[in-house]
């Protein structure tokens, strides 16, 4: 919003503009809509780096959901300012985006349903049902060879149109394993235990998936200011407490302890 | 006046009333037609008269009293009514020749379908009876092809295929351009004076006059007057029939 | 009630048994299909109060779904209103004397009629941003696409309706000495107006419809709020959500379509115009009853 | 132009789903829709109300609900499946789902066919004794079909430009999905927007003209 | 027969062709009117009398000859178009009225819209009208609320609010119920009487004795024979009307 035009997102920022945010709005323990604002991880990391770019005093936040298919549309549109929405910095992305961060490592790890005895390492997906999100590239790590993929597996692709729905599918026997990051499967783990449901984390990391801040391409001054902000985040504790206030006590994850080393802005 | 009309009845209403939803289009009616009688039914719109017409081979339903046509109450359904609408022809107002048909098929299709006359012979007999309406020359156009006259000519040749023990006729001329009118009076006159028992509902007072050999007039539903067409017209006894006969004998 | 139809004979008693039966028979048929459904669903604890209990709380309402049908509502309104316009002003175009005004119009109904609406409400989606700068242009593509497409198939109506006033109309007016202008104002239009109001609400239905094609670029209507965003917050909800969104949409479009069914129903009976009603444009669109007024078909069988 | 030639391959291939889609859909929503027109006017009250109920249900409700509902409830939910392999099992769930939507308005355009017959071609044909069987068969239904083909053809045209909405019914392999996925890339692109939608124009006009000259060929003149 | 029909003429028509597509409907026609005179223009279906009356206000164009109307050729199109229609009224077999409108609005459209004349003078005028026609008890319904013989009349007093020269009438009773034609024609003889300037199609025998001057027999597009009515009836001079009349008097 704002009348005003801006050459750069960090002027927008400086200059007490309201920042158009993009963030899920439907990832447990990420960004998921509840009330009139998106809560989550990702949520509060992005207040806190904007409060940070912005000499410590608050930014005004539209916030606006950016799923998997929309997030590089939106950034080219300009329909949102700045993305921290599970985004993975990968060389393909970066063609198309300017990354900020990584501010935190998340782990590619694979879900079953709790009493499924058939799956217990990534390498049992051979053969399995596992979704592919509209958007979302981590069904190639399991079914592509490396550089895209990694395991190269002969596993059935479920097309999904979300995460949610993905995980719909996997609790009603539709495909046998989500596999995607594992902060995210946390997400949705603590949520369905907290209403019955049983799924399980294999707890078995296969990829590092480094969380980027999604920027309009060629925004490196903006990039600069985000990747400062987050050393600073770090530096001064409030990540971990974050990713404690989120994640804290979920089995078989392993939490990033330290600032993962910033990718440079191109 | 032809001789005919003198024969045992063919067709008898006992008490028929009919209604739609809650107007009362046929009230009471008491009527009998005999073999080879000719019966014009006369009266304002919306009268009854189609309704009345209708009624003898259950294109409408009658909500109760009795019709008795050849001795046999009319069937409900299926097969045995079918066989008895095969026996009542029917010529309509609007024709309704069969508009995907040409008209030779229009004529052949009740016998080789309804009759399973073979196909040579209903079409010896249409071409016999196209010629007899006069149209045998247009026997392989399409209804729309044809002038209204030779439509409602082909439609007499249509129903007469099915060699009917009676035609009803409701209003067999009032679509049609003045001067084709005539034509199709024509071919009525020549089916009364050949003996086919025949109900028309008609205002054509000349074919009323010269073919008819009693006349109904109709009027809110009910038959209001019944007589001989000469009595009729020249002496009416009803003041609905005395109003009537004015405005349509003026012009 | 006797009711004649095109198909069937006034049924005699032997009819009504064998309709009785067939009654019997299909209403059996018609419960084990839904029986089976029901038992499907249940099978997979699709009836379970948990997943349905979010929908009689009030901040699942107040939080994703009247936000999202307002969404639908606002997109809808404003492509509706924009579509009349639309169509009023290439419906006439298009039956100008003038061929430099007939031609460009007709061209450019005809080809908004034939782009597949998504694809159009993609393009715009992605080509707007590059010709006028950023910004969130989710609702401005639907509601121009849903406009060019619904537009152009209004305008389509809009002649039908102006051709459907019998030619008897337009000669009277001349024949007492009005002018074109006069004639369409004063004597077409009013009577076009009554004959296609019912063709103009279907088709305002299918505007109201596809809204829900935002839900692909994002556009936050009671599809995104309804189907995706709330499941999400409430674990197992995805089909519960489904039949509570399908619910209102088909609630709010029959509405829509009962209103036209109505108006349909007043033209067909109107005093008030010489021109028998338009047909529903689009995928029904069928050319209307027969050249002479007369009972037809299935007359009486509903 | 360089766009519409480096990513021809993918689109078109898209495009052959949407080909194919249609195909599936055409076909079966035809069968359905004359299952539907057959009950919506059977002297059956049980019948008719079903049959109306869908075509209301299924005409008011958006195809991105419809297609979602055919992956979410008929395949995940009540088990339908077609294939083992999940791509081609959303392939036909989402040409089922097309084809259920489509079919209300096949119905509906049938329907309008019958109605097209006057009344008083059917009474003819009674009162040369026609049965019912044959009145249909030889009279309405032949008359009928040829004032239905126009407006079915209308409804094909719908039903081929609606295969774009695949991607609903989980379905993400069509053109629609495809171009969305290069525009990701290229930004809009003009050059490639065109080529599919004359793709689909290429399609769809000559169904256009070839029911509508198929219509005035056989169309019975009153 | 009345005494009018000796004034100047009104409209002359000289060597008039018209074409539809290939078909010749009017083959070089000439023909006057004069003031006051009342022409029936009598002949078969299809033979051009419609479109002949049509050229008379150019509601059809013509593809060669003249037509003079009181003096001024008939101009080709805008003000001049509208102002002489206006001068020539015009009455058809299916009514017309505007379906719109009250009968009353009807009758005042024209004038206050094309003469600009005030509004109650104009609606004084139009009850005057409805009230010489016998519907001013009416004349806040809408056409469809009346009765077909209602409406036509309700078209005259339209036609004559315009106060026209002229009056060209096509038919005008032949989508009538046969017990309405007669008030018809008498609201036409009336107009008769009063010195109209009037050109009928009809096939009215009993209105084109009673009140034209002149009888025009038009058959393909060509004017057969010309001359009085009683001549026309009693000794028609042509095969072709002896035919036609043939037709429609034997009915
Ligand atoms: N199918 C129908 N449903 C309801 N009312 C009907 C139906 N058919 C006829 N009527 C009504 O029944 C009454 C008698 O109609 P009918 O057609 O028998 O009259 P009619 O004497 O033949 O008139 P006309 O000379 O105009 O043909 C009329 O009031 C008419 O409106
Ligand atoms: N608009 C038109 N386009 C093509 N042909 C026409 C048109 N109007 C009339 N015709 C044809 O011109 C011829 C003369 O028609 P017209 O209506 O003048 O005859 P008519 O004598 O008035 O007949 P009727 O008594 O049937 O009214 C007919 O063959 C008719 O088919
Ligand atoms: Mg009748
Ligand atoms: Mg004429």
């Amino acid at each position: 919003g704002g009348d005003k035009t801006y050459a750069t997102v960090l002027e927008k920022v400086q200059d007490g503009g309201t920042v158009v945010v993009g963030t899920k709005w439907d990832q447990p323990s990420l960004g998921l809509k509840k009330g009139a604002e998106p809560e989550g991880f990702d949520v509060d990391v992005a207040k806190a780096v904007l409060k940070e770019m912005n000499g410590g005093k608050d930014v005004q936040i539209t916030w606006k959901e950016s799923a998997s298919s929309n997030r590089e549309p939106f950034l080219q549109n300009g329909t949102v300012d700045i993305i921290f929405a599970t985004y993975s910095i990968t060389e393909a992305r970066k063609q198309k985006v300017t990354f900020g961060g990584p501010y935190v490592v998340a782990h590619q790890d694979v879900m079953v349903r709790g009493n499924d005895t058939s799956i217990s390492t990534p390498q049992d997906l051979k053969g399995k049902r596992i979704c592919k999100a509209a958007g979302s590239n981590s069904y190639k790590r399991i079914t592509d060879p490396p550089p895209d993929g990694q395991l190269d597996l002969d596993a059935q692709l479920v097309d999904a149109a979300n995460y949610s729905e993905c995980v719909q599918k996997l609790q009603g026997n539709n495909l046998d394993a989500v596999t995607t990051d594992d902060l995210i499967l946390a997400g949705f783990a603590k949520q369905a235990a907290a209403s019955g449901g049983q799924f399980k984390v294999l707890g078995q990391p296969f990829t590092d998936e480094k969380y980027g801040v999604g920027l309009k391409k060629g925004d490196t001054k903006t990039c600069e200011a985000v990747n400062a902000a987050i050393k600073k985040l770090w530096d001064n504790g409030t990540m971990k407490q974050l990713q404690e206030k989120w994640f804290g006590g979920i089995q078989g994850l392993k939490l990033t302890e330290s600032a993962p080393p910033a990718e440079g802005c191109a | 006046m032809t001789d005919n009309g003198d024969g045992a009845p063919l067709i008898e209403l006992e008490n028929v009333n009919k209604y739609f939803g809650t107007l009362h289009v046929l009230k009471d009616i008491n009527l009998t037609v005999s073999r080879g009688e000719v019966l014009v039914v006369i009266g304002p719109s919306g009268g009854g008269k189609s309704t009345l017409c209708r009624t003898m081979n259950r294109l409408e339903t009658i909500d109760s009293g009795k019709i008795i046509f050849d001795g046999r109450e009319l069937p409900a359904e299926g097969r045995a009514l079918a066989a008895l609408r095969s026996e009542v022809g029917m010529v309509f107002q609007q024709f309704n020749l069969f508009a995907h048909k040409t008209i030779r098929e229009n004529v052949t299709l009740g016998p080789t379908k309804v009759r399973k006359t073979p196909k040579e012979q209903a079409d010896k007999r249409a071409m016999e009876l196209l010629e007899r309406v006069g149209i045998a020359n247009q026997a392989d156009k399409y209804p729309a092809q044809l002038s209204g006259g030779q439509q409602q000519r082909a439609a007499i040749a249509r129903a007469l295929a099915m060699d009917p023990k009676m035609v009803l006729f409701d209003e067999p001329t009032s679509a049609l351009d003045p001067e084709m009118v005539q034509e199709v009076l024509d071919v009525m006159i020549g089916l009364a004076r050949d003996g086919m028992t025949m109900v028309v509902v008609t205002h054509e007072m000349g074919f009323a006059r010269r073919a008819a050999n009693r006349v109904v007039f109709m009027a809110d539903g009910q038959i209001v007057e019944e007589t001989t067409p000469d009595e009729f017209f020249t002496n009416p006894k009803t003041d609905r029939a005395k109003d009537f006969l004015s405005k349509i004998l003026t012009h | 009630m006797s009711t004649t139809s095109v198909l069937f004979d006034a049924p005699g008693p032997r009819a009504r048994v064998r309709n009785g039966l067939l009654t019997v028979v299909s209403i059996i048929a018609v419960g084990a299909v839904l029986y089976g459904i029901y038992r499907g669903f249940d099978a997979k604890g699709q009836w379970e109060g948990r997943i349905w209990e979010p929908f009689i709380r009030w901040e699942t309402w107040d939080v994703y779904i009247i936000p999202g049908l307002i969404g639908t509502l606002r997109a809808a309104a404003v492509a509706a209103v924009l579509a009349l316009v639309f169509g009023a002003v290439f419906g006439l175009a298009r039956l100008s004397d003038h061929a430099w005004i007939r031609v460009p119009a007709g061209l450019v109904v005809e080809v908004f009629r034939a782009i597949p609406l998504l694809l159009l409400i993609f393009f715009i989606f992605y080509l707007l941003p590059t010709v006028m700068g950023g910004g969130d242009y989710a609702f401005i593509a639907v509601v121009l696409g849903l406009t060019l497409y619904n537009g152009s198939v209004l305008a389509e109506v809009v002649r039908a309706g102006v051709l459907s006033v019998p030619k008897g109309q337009s000669e009277a007016a001349y024949a007492v000495g009005m002018r074109k202008n006069q004639v369409m104002r004063l004597v077409l239009l009013p009577q076009a107006v009554t004959a296609m109001m019912p063709a103009i609400v279907s088709q305002l239905v299918v505007l109201l419809k596809d809204t829900a094609l935002g839900y692909i670029i994002a556009y936050v209507d009671l599809l995104n709020t309804g189907f995706k965003i709330l499941p999400a917050a409430f674990f197992g909800s995805l089909i519960p959500a489904a039949i509570v969104i399908g619910v209102i949409y088909v609630a709010l479009n029959m509405a829509l379509s009962a209103f036209a069914t109505w108006l349909e129903k007043r033209s067909r009976r109107s005093r008030k115009t010489a021109a028998p009603p338009v047909a529903p444009p689009g995928p029904a669109a069928v050319p209307m009853g027969p050249a002479t007024p007369g009972r037809t078909a299935l007359e009486g069988m509903e | 132009m360089d766009e519409l030639i480096q990513y021809g391959p993918f689109l078109a291939e898209g495009f052959l789903e949407n080909i194919k889609l249609a195909l599936v859909a055409g076909v079966i929503s035809l069968i359905f829709g004359t299952v539907l027109v057959s009950m919506r006017v059977s002297p059956t009250p049980v019948l008719r109300a079903a049959g109306t109920i869908y075509v209301n249900v299924v005409r008011n409700t958006p195809l991105t609900l419809v297609l979602a509902f055919s992956a979410l409830g008929l395949s995940d939910t009540l088990g339908l499946t077609f294939s083992t392999v999940p791509r081609v099992n959303s392939f036909w769930v989402v040409g089922l789902g097309l084809a259920a939507y489509t079919s209300a308005f096949v119905c509906e355009a049938l329907r309008s066919g019958i109605n097209t017959v006057p009344l008083g071609q059917a009474e003819a044909a009674r009162s040369i004794g026609l049965t019912f069987m044959q009145s249909l068969t030889l009279i309405i239904l032949p008359q009928a079909f040829r004032s239905v083909i126009a407006p079915l053809g209308s409804v094909m045209i719908a039903m081929i430009k609606n295969t774009t909405v695949a991607t609903a019914g989980g379905y993400l392999a069509d053109a629609a999905a495809n171009m969305k996925e290069v525009f990701d890339t290229t930004g809009a692109s003009i050059p490639i927007f065109l080529g599919i939608v004359l793709a689909f124009m290429a399609v769809t006009l000559p169904v256009g003209y070839f029911t509508g000259w198929l219509a005035r060929r056989l169309a019975v003149v009153r």
